[in-house]
């Protein structure tokens, strides 16, 4: 599904960002990224739906190389929930943000109607979708960008840090959400407690590149490599 | 369309700054007195909201130019016309002086002619009595397109007024009027749409917005506005027919002010010596169209000034060489400074 | 349809230059080389040919890029142009001859009013070359223009930025999520310029509680006004003998 | 030092953000506010620093009343740490927007700047001072804000989901740190393990009122009051 070879992304200002990534994820896998801040992971997400275009290097995402002419295709496949809500939404409406997608795609209406509403009764704005999006609490906005992504049924889900700003509950939902979503998943997360429970692989992010990768269980179980790398253990796996 | 530095002389320019000057003077006491922080920020979201959309060039469907919105009404809708003025004059400073739009001396002529009109004429004059009270949306729609128009109309003329007075340029009164309305009053049409959308679509979202401007008073609208507006075009008129009598706006107001004599026999001294050397430095000195009592010389008598002789030209050509020359060698010691400084 | 939408071009420098006066007499100084510049009689080509000497000098003195300076100049000036092709369409009598050449008082006006342009703008945009935003409204503030106009040049020039930002947000999400022409149309982009605004506005006023929870006062007048001194009194007093005996030798 | 009494808010569009919330917190404390998406957190953290004034009710901090006239002086006393970073950082580089509050406030340049470089340092953001803070990664952001409200020193500091974006080691990183600090600190946080450890005490808000409020260890501990309140045990006491 995901096939990145030796991608290279340096921003207009000199900052190295991606070093040589290289990546592959098949269909229908969930994997997790986890590196410490500034890692790069967020430019590397930003490479999965075509926003930035690889400077070297390559990649495709289900057969389709990432350039300038499959800027479209490759954003009809992929779903990116962004780490900032505020890049996402900007309808005047909560409600045409979320129909936003499925009207451009051609979509069924009713039935892109009917997984809106689904979506939004879940996420409990269902009685704010009159609200410009600017008017939301910041774990509100976050529902609503998942929301907007999640109704246009991407082959492939990536989210930035979807768990941050949610409350317990949300959070314990959405882990059940995902779980049950059969598309090909990449989740980029500092709660490593999140991708525990929701990913079964999981890279390690250090200065533009993977430097580890592997089973979950593993990888975030081996205190050593994690504390290398910027991050500790799981909360649930440091006890009380 | 805003008015340039080069089509001014130095008088109207001055009286329009004089009269923007006085008038930013007084709106900021208004604003003062009630202001709170939302209001401030409110202002500086739309002064950047109209930078940025002075900033879009549209064509203008069947004349062939291109126009920008002004934004001037907009603002004045929901700030009231104190603040909006202040914000209009802020929006054209930094134009001024970032894009180049304009000029500073011809601020004081662009402020007028496009924060001025809309905030004290077209709005109190045209839009309030129209628009009313009420929310109707015909009543809004008719008052954004008849005042933006009614205010992009005087807005040009102004322009026109401007220029003809300063005799730099060398389009008649008539011809310059017959360019500029049209163009003007198609830009006001479509600015008085955008306006109307804008508005309306505030009134059904955001409607706290529109309670700022409703709760500022007018200034007392007619009079005050239409006093100042004759004072600036009388001022101006004025002193530019003075003017216009001496070629040299400048150099008359000095002598007006100082005593001719006194300034004038040093000037002139100082002339005929450099008269002296530049005729033994000038390359052409065939061409040297100079003569005694130059500055008496009127531009009817004989278009062209000594000074356009071409050994003055050449003159200053040489002038202009050495300063850039000038400027590269205090580069060149500044860049040799700061390196040894940083080793 | 956006060519001038350049919000970039309004980053004062980052590495602000030292000027020999102060910011307050700069400015002055400015206005006055302005007066004198916009002084020269219509024909006289010499007298503004002399004048460009000052924002040479400056330019090339402090390194000032000149390209991006061109640029601004020739999109500022359509109007001029037009007026001085104007001038040089209707004024044919002629005024010196050449060789032979004759020269209309049209092209000698017409000259002048594009070199004034070059050199008044030149001269404007050099001063925003040296001088941070920032320290142009606090020398503004000694020059005792009224608090409520500095605040809001400050807030206007920094919100621009803002909107500029808000707007790149705004239009990547929906590039993202819009597919061929769909989700292009003037219906969507007339919403999304509505809530742009009111988005915009919500950030403002965010970042202006962030900027007064840190000591931003709704004016500037935290800091007393600093005075013009003597030195640039003297600064002011030179430049105009100068400009007087330039305006008067050519 | 924070007496709030009866404090009530509804937005423009009607929206009951705040329902009558009484709080006291005395100098000294350090006071978790936990409580599910919407429950109006940051909209009573905005009234501790005087951007919204009270509707009805009062607000008392270090016994100045929060009203029109007393803007500036609470401000002068209330460090805010807003949940989104890019609402707090505003000039064109990092520096300059750490040195924004201590040059207003008039505090001695030298000290300033030695505070400045030494919380750029700790964050690992000296090397990035000179950025525009858009260009930063968003964890580089939230320390950047975080940093701009520390070098002013004030006498109460409220920070808002001050861990969402950090990795796990900046996380731990700024545990050490706040709990190092002397100063007077409410922190709202959906990360309760953050608050379990730098928190005596802990308020649970729902629905724009304070409905729970005591010792940390009690209430985080309740399974059930939790439940009830949208939230869930922290993670480091639900186990592997
Ligand atoms: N627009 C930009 N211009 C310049 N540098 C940038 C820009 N965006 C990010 N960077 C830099 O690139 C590096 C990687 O940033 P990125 O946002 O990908 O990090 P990240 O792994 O997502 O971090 P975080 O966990 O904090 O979100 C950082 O050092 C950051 O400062
Ligand atoms: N500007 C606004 N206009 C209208 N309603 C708003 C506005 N800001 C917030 N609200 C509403 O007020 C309620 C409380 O919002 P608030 O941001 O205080 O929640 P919160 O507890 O901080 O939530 P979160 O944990 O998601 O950040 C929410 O229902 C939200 O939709
Ligand atoms: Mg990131
Ligand atoms: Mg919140």
């Amino acid at each position: 599904m995901i096939t990145i070879e030796q991608l290279a992304f340096t921003y207009p200002d000199g900052t190295r960002a991606l070093d040589g990534l290289s990546l592959r994820v098949a269909k229908g896998e969930s994997v997790g990224i986890a590196g410490s801040n500034g890692a790069g992971k967020s430019t590397l997400v930003s490479h999965l739906n075509a926003w930035h275009l690889p400077q070297a290097g390559s990649a495709r995402i289900g057969g389709v190389g990432v350039d300038k002419k499959s800027v479209e295709t490759v954003r009809k496949k992929v779903g990116l929930v962004f780490q900032k809500p505020d890049d996402q939404l900007f309808m005047a409406r909560v409600y045409d943000d979320v129909m936003f997608g499925p009207s451009n795609l051609g979509m069924n209406e009713a039935e892109s109607h009917t997984e809106a509403e689904r979506l939004l009764r879940m996420f409990g704005l269902w009685e704010l979708r009159d609200k410009p999006p600017a008017h939301l609490s910041q774990g509100q906005k976050r529902f609503a960008a998942l929301a907007a992504v999640l109704v246009m049924q991407p082959e492939l889900l990536v989210m930035d840090e979807p768990t941050s700003d949610l409350d317990p509950r949300n959070r314990r939902m959405l882990i059940g959400l995902v779980n049950s979503l059969p598309t090909t998943r990449l989740t980029v997360s500092h709660d490593l407690d999140f991708i525990w429970e929701t990913c079964k692989r999981v890279c390690i992010m250090s200065e533009g590149k993977i430097v580890a990768d592997g089973p979950t269980k593993d990888i975030l179980a081996d205190a050593e490599l994690l504390e290398a790398n910027g991050l500790e253990l799981p909360l649930r796996l440091q006890g009380g | 369309m805003h008015m340039s530095d080069a089509l001014l002389s130095p008088v109207v320019g001055g009286a329009f700054w004089a009269v923007s000057a006085g008038m930013i003077g007084l709106s900021a006491k208004k604003t003062a007195a009630g202001s709170d922080g939302s209001k401030t920020v409110l202002m500086g979201v739309m002064g950047a909201f109209v930078f940025a959309a002075q900033m879009i060039n549209f064509t203008i469907p069947g004349t062939g130019s291109s126009g920008h919105i002004g934004g001037g009404l907009l603002l004045t809708v929901l700030l009231g016309p104190w603040r909006a003025f202040i914000t209009l004059a802020s929006v054209l400073v930094i134009q001024a002086l970032f894009f180049a739009d304009g000029g500073l001396l011809a601020l004081g002529c662009n402020i007028f002619n496009m924060a001025f009109i809309p905030a004290f004429i077209a709005w109190p004059i045209v839009y309030r009595p129209i628009a009313g009270e009420g929310s109707s949306p015909v009543r809004l729609a008719t008052a954004s397109i008849a005042a933006s128009t009614l205010g992009l109309l005087a807005g040009a003329f102004s322009v026109v007024i401007q220029t003809s007075l300063s005799g730099i340029s060398d389009l008649p009164f008539g011809t310059f009027v017959l360019f500029m309305l049209p163009i003007h009053a198609a830009i006001g049409i479509v600015e008085g749409v955008l306006t109307w959308g804008v508005l309306s679509f505030i009134a059904s979202t955001e409607p706290g917005l529109l309670r700022t401007a409703s709760e500022t008073r007018a200034p007392k609208s007619g009079f005050v506005t239409a006093t100042l507006f004759v004072a600036a075009l009388a001022i101006g008129g004025a002193l530019s027919w003075f003017a216009s009598s001496n070629p040299d706006g400048l150099e008359w107001s000095i002598g007006k002010v100082t005593g001719a004599e006194e300034l004038a026999s040093p000037a002139e001294k100082a002339h005929e010596l450099l008269a002296a050397m530049q005729d033994k430095l000038a390359f052409l000195p065939d061409y040297d169209f100079r003569d005694a009592g130059e500055t008496a010389t009127t531009a009817a008598a004989s278009p062209v000034n000594a000074g356009t002789s071409l050994s003055g030209i050449a003159g200053s050509l040489m002038v202009l060489v050495l300063a850039g020359a000038a400027g590269l060698a205090l580069r060149n010691r500044r860049d040799h400074s700061t390196t040894t400084a940083d080793s | 349809m956006t060519d001038r939408f350049d919000i970039e071009a309004l980053h004062s420098p980052a590495q602000p230059r030292p000027l020999p006066v102060g910011d307050g007499a700069a400015i002055v100084i400015l206005a006055l080389f302005i007066l004198f510049v916009i002084s020269v009689p219509k024909f006289d080509l010499a007298g503004v040919i002399a004048f460009a000497a000052f924002p040479l000098l400056l330019a090339t003195a402090t390194a000032i890029p000149l390209l991006p300076l061109v640029k601004r100049l020739v999109i500022a000036s359509p109007f001029i142009l037009f007026m001085a092709a104007g001038n040089l369409a209707l004024d044919r009598s002629t005024a010196v001859t050449i060789g032979g050449l004759a020269i209309t008082g049209g092209t000698v006006s017409a000259s002048v009013i594009v070199l004034k342009t070059v050199v008044t703008l030149a001269a404007l945009l050099s001063l925003m070359a040296v001088m941070p935003f920032h320290r142009f409204g606090m020398a503004l503030r000694s020059l005792r223009v009224p608090e409520v106009f500095v605040t809001q040049l400050l807030l206007v020039y920094r919100y621009s930025f803002l909107l500029a930002e808000e707007a790149g947000m705004m239009q990547k999400a929906r590039d993202l999520r819009s597919f061929g022409k769909r989700g292009k149309g003037p219906l969507v982009t007339a919403k999304l310029i509505g809530s742009l605004l009111i988005r915009t506005t919500a950030r403002a006023e965010r970042i202006y509680m962030a900027m007064s929870a840190r000591g931003f006062r709704a004016a500037l007048d935290s800091r007393p006004a600093i005075a013009i001194k003597p030195g640039d009194l003297a600064a002011i007093a030179g430049a105009t003998a100068l400009f007087s005996l330039i305006r008067s030798f050519f």
